[in-house]
């Protein structure tokens, strides 16, 4: 029975965070014990959440592979699971199998400058990784995040975001789409692509790592360029619809790629060799 | 069959059964409790479907009831779900559905007797028609081990 | 891989039937309903077809059901408990009258299962499925097995492969696996020796039509063409193609809520279906019919066989005869390889 | 059927319009669906009794739409199913050019829909002799034996859709069977699922259902869906005189009569 690959693990739900309107965070704990000390999880992996009764949906693992003994999860309710895991409360159980996919190739980045751009509910992903070299700091050199919503509501993470605003060995830059800023606002306005054009962070010995809407991805693309970051150097994750997580039920697939196998971390220069599918 | 509840579900419009049941209610008249009553702006807001999914969720028999003709609260609402009524009633019964367990009626806000007592009578014919299996098994059991066509 | 070759006679298959019923295992065969055959369970020989040339479904039902059963679950006041498939509830099964194709196709679904992840459901059903094949006298338009890599008389996926020796003659019983001998130990009275038959007389002539290597080849350079519109504009976009191929695995996962308790099931889905890609945002990748059609053609004849080694495809030309706008497979991957790059 | 070849050829020429729909040699003798988009492509036009797909599902589709001006050969379902998409706002008179056939094969080409409306409303919607006598045999059985022989009919349905997929009216982008808040129907196939689905699919055809046997002849596994939007049009009948669809006028299903008869409502 243990070999049912769809079989999620109960977990508890620990805490809930409300990060922004629609958006929750939830710490999860696994019920039994020995299902957590088995489980091992890099940053970029995803996992299937379920709430019995309604289904399963896939996001992201945001919490940091170097923080033990839970895992986070930060989903905006779209949809009929996220509706039905949004009504869930602390204490209750939800399913959750996993970890899929691919990792973000930290190791290879070791005494390189990195550089985090995010939009919106895409933080999630790339928080697992900025927590993840945060807790290696000595690995890296420069850290800069530059990260964008629509308004200042919609910033998820804000106690971090705070946290990262105070620590010394990073540079974190926020903004919010024009007209988005509360009159107390002290960031950038304007959107993502044209914060990073002003910014102008330099490619030398960069890696960038950028994940956020299909149209926020397009337009900071040609920047990077423009600023010499070479298409190997540039990570994204793809966010195909998903149902088994293993490559199986074909959903996810571009090309002769499976995003749940091959994916969801993927290089600029991997993406330019899929077809436009995604 | 003698200690079979029915378990009933009523689809009712806001502005006549549903004050009619109230009126029920104040007026002190006893009647069966086994309905559960779902209460519509009109009656034609109520989709076919939700008659289904009670069945499905294991409902025995069905009410559907609001404003006679002419006293719609929308001038027409019921008028527009008479004519649904009769083309989806039709098709049940086609189907093989007992239609004998959806019973529709018009129950003004005034009617509280008339409530009481439909509610009675559909009551007890289902207790004697007894409880809906064909559509429970149905409902339960809708995958069978290795389907086959 | 033959183990064995034995002559049964025709009368005797009806008992053949009868001892693998007394065997107490299922058995799928070939029955008509409405004008179509399909693989149903029978416990009565005289129901099965036999003059189809090809089933209307296809057999793969019993290795991966359009609707099964992952988990059930039941909300208590403690929380969820949670029982996950019993592989102890499949039952032996006996599919009867398999064309070799649909026994290929089986193969070919274990690969898609048993890349990288192990799919026990699947496995399990795998195991307890004994496929009795029997090969093709015969072959329609649609017809391209050789195409595809099989035959008529291909023996891969079969556990014992049946030729019938002639109109009304006797069957040629090629043994091939373990559980093919299992049937001969379990009715060896059945079976006689073989006088050394070359079965090729006997099998449907299907030509070859088409080079996979080279359409495979030529795929990969034409992702861009305008041949994929011109070929879908008649595409309805239903998934009947998907529903009835012996390849087709694309699922989708359900929960099925009857109250406070219900189950997690998996389904067929289909990617000539809109919305099988479409997100909650709104974005779909492959918005049009077109970009559906040529992702059905790809994964079968290109991603396929690049990941999993296999090709997508037996050239059962199902989908060709249930397409109820005549989408035909074959006249299409043909016009593919004569296309200009 | 040269006039028809003819005719296509003159139209792609002029270039009044940039597609004709119509039929093709298909294969093992079937025809199909094709799409003439040169003058010589008319060459490629066939028509017989044959021709049974109803074409007028594509003059919805995207693809096609995004052609331009259209003519279509129809014959009187599809000219039918083509007043029924105008009256619901889905086809536009401008763009489209119907090339009617008659029951006797002629070519008659209307040069507006309400032309072709006068033509359509010579002939009523009748259901043949055939199928009213399967729609009394299941009639007269009992409601179980009724039961019985749907869910009979029903489990084998794997909801591939292809029903919904060829017939006219349903073009909606998204079918309420898509929708999941709420999950009005199950998504996998099995015996409820499909009760309900082919329940939906049928009320949401009564008075529109042009009774073109499209989504029978689509079904692959030769489920007889049309008893059930036949039925629907035997009731719309004895209930309320039948209907027709009009490019201009009241939908049966989304009028009323103050004295509309019934006799179950207490």
């Amino acid at each position: 029975m243990t070999d049912n690959i769809y079989m999620p693990f109960p977990m508890k739900i620990e805490k809930v965070i409300f990060e922004a309107p629609g958006v929750k965070t939830f710490r999860l704990k696994f019920m039994n014990e020995d299902d957590g000390n088995k489980f091992n999880f890099k940053a970029g992996q995803f996992g299937e959440y379920s709430v019995y009764g309604a289904g399963e949906s896939t996001f992201c693992i945001a919490s940091s592979p170097t923080r033990k003994g839970y895992i986070e999860c930060t989903f905006r309710q779209t949809g009929k699971v996220t509706n039905a895991l949004s009504d869930c409360e602390e204490g209750s159980v939800i399913g959750f199998r996993g970890p899929y996919g691919n990792i973000f190739p930290i190791d290879e980045w070791k005494d390189r400058n990195l550089l985090f751009i995010a939009g919106g509910i895409a933080l999630p992903p790339m928080r697992c990784v900025i927590w993840n070299v945060l807790d290696l700091r000595e690995n890296f050199r420069d850290v800069t995040i530059i990260y964008g919503a629509r308004s200042v509501k919609d910033l998820v993470y804000k106690h971090e975001l705070e946290e990262w605003k105070e620590r010394r060995d990073i540079q974190l830059i926020t903004t919010v789409d024009p007209g988005g800023e509360s009159p107390d606002w002290k960031g950038e306005i304007g959107f993502v692509p044209t914060i990073v054009e002003k910014i102008a962070p330099s490619s030398k010995d960069t890696i960038a790592i950028v994940c956020g809407p299909p149209v926020m991805i397009k337009y900071t693309f040609p920047v990077l360029a423009r600023l010499g970051f070479a298409d190997d150097d540039i990570y994204t994750t793809l966010e195909n619809r998903m149902k088994c997580g293993f490559g199986k039920c074909g959903r996810c697939n571009v090309g002769k790629y499976y995003v749940c196998k091959d994916g969801p971390v993927f290089t600029l220069a991997q993406l330019k060799d899929l077809p436009d599918e995604y | 069959m003698a200690d079979f509840e029915p378990k009933i579900v009523a689809f009712v419009c806001n502005w006549c059964t549903y004050a009619g049941a109230d009126l029920t209610g104040t007026s002190r008249i006893k009647y069966a409790s086994n309905v559960r009553i779902v209460r519509f702006p009109c009656t034609g807001r109520i989709d076919y479907m939700l008659l289904l999914k009670a069945f499905a969720e294991g409902a025995d028999g069905i009410m559907v009831s609001g404003c006679h003709p002419n006293d719609c609260h929308y001038t027409s609402g019921n008028f527009h779900a008479r004519r649904r009524w009769i083309m989806f009633r039709s098709l049940c019964d086609f189907m093989g559905i007992d239609t004998r367990r959806i019973k529709f009626s018009w129950v003004s806000a005034a009617e509280g007797a008339k409530w009481a007592e439909i509610v009675n009578t559909t009551v007890a014919s289902i207790r004697e028609l007894g409880p809906y299996n064909e559509y429970k098994l149905l409902a339960n059991k809708p995958v069978k081990e290795v389907t086959n066509g | 891989m033959i183990i064995d070759k034995w002559l049964i006679s025709k009368d005797s298959l009806e008992k053949l039937f009868n001892v693998l019923k007394k065997d107490s295992k299922k058995i799928y065969a070939p029955v008509g309903r409405n004008g179509k055959i399909s693989f149903r369970e029978t416990d009565r020989f005289g129901e099965i077809d036999t003059g189809y040339i090809q089933t209307a479904q296809s057999s793969k039902e019993v290795v991966f059901p359009r609707t099964e059963k992952i988990l059930d679950y039941n909300k208590n006041k403690d929380g969820v408990s949670v029982k996950g498939f019993d592989p102890g509830s499949i039952p032996e099964v006996v599919l009867w009258g398999v064309r070799p194709c649909d026994a290929m196709g089986i193969w070919k679904l274990s690969a898609i299962f048993n890349w990288d992840f192990k799919d026990e459901i699947f496995n399990t059903r795998l195991s307890r499925v004994t496929v009795v094949g029997f090969s093709c006298a015969r072959a329609d338009e649609y017809c391209f097995c050789t195409s595809a890599g099989g035959g008529p008389g291909n023996t891969e996926g079969s556990d014992i492969l049946l030729t019938q020796l002639g109109e009304n003659g006797d069957y040629l019983a090629e043994i091939l696996t373990e559980k093919g001998s299992a049937i001969v130990t379990i009715a060896s009275e059945l079976f006689r020796e073989n006088t050394v038959l070359n079965k090729e007389q006997f099998l449907a002539d299907v030509p070859v039509r088409f080079d996979r290597e080279e359409l495979r080849v030529k795929l990969e350079k034409i992702f861009e063409s305008g041949c994929w519109t011109k070929q879908s504009l008649r595409c309805l976009g239903c998934g009947a193609c998907a529903y009835v191929c012996p390849t087709c695995a694309c699922f989708d996962i359900q929960d099925e809520a009857h109250g406070g308790s219900g189950m997690r099931v998996r389904c067929w889905d289909s990617c000539g279906f809109s919305l099988f890609t479409l997100h909650t945002s709104g974005h779909n990748p492959r918005e049009v019919q077109s970009q559906r059609w040529r992702q059905r053609i790809m994964h079968k004849f290109s991603y396929m066989p690049d990941r999993l080694s296999v090709y997508g495809c037996t050239g059962c030309g199902r989908c060709s005869r249930a397409c109820p706008a005549d989408m035909n497979m074959l006249e299409h991957l043909i016009s593919i390889q004569e296309a200009e790059a | 059927m040269d006039d028809l070849r003819k005719r296509a050829r003159e139209l792609l020429e002029i270039r009044a319009v940039n597609v004709v729909i119509g039929y093709e040699q298909g294969t093992s003798g079937r025809k199909r669906a094709f799409f003439a988009e040169k003058p010589e492509d008319a060459e490629k036009l066939v028509f017989d009794s044959t021709c049974i797909q109803n074409l007028a599902s594509y003059v919805t589709k995207r693809e096609i739409r995004d052609k331009g001006k259209i003519a279509i050969t129809a014959t009187l379902p599809v000219m039918r199913s083509i007043i029924q998409l105008a009256s619901e706002h889905q086809v536009d008179d401008n763009n489209l050019l119907v090339l009617g056939i008659t029951s006797e094969s002629r070519l008659i080409e209307f040069s507006n829909l309400a032309e072709m409306e006068t033509f359509v409303h010579q002939y009523q919607i009748e259901i043949d002799a055939r199928h009213r006598e399967k729609l009394e045999k299941l009639e007269k059985m009992t409601p179980a034996e009724r039961w019985k022989f749907w869910i009979d009919e029903l489990t084998p349905c794997f909801k591939c859709y292809a029903c919904r997929a060829a017939c006219p009216m349903c073009y909606c982008q998204r079918c309420t069977v898509d929708f999941n808040q709420p999950q009005w129907i199950p998504v996998p196939s099995h015996q409820l699922g499909n009760l309900e689905w082919h329940i939906m699919r049928a009320v949401h055809l009564a008075g529109r259902c042009v009774d073109c046997d499209a989504c029978y002849n689509a079904c692959p596994l030769g489920i007889p869906l049309n008893l059930l939007t036949k039925k629907m049009v035997e009731d719309a009948k004895s209930h309320f005189g039948g209907y027709q669809p009009v490019l201009n006028g009241e939908h049966l299903m989304s009028t009323y009569k103050p004295d509309d008869k019934d006799n179950f409502i207490e």
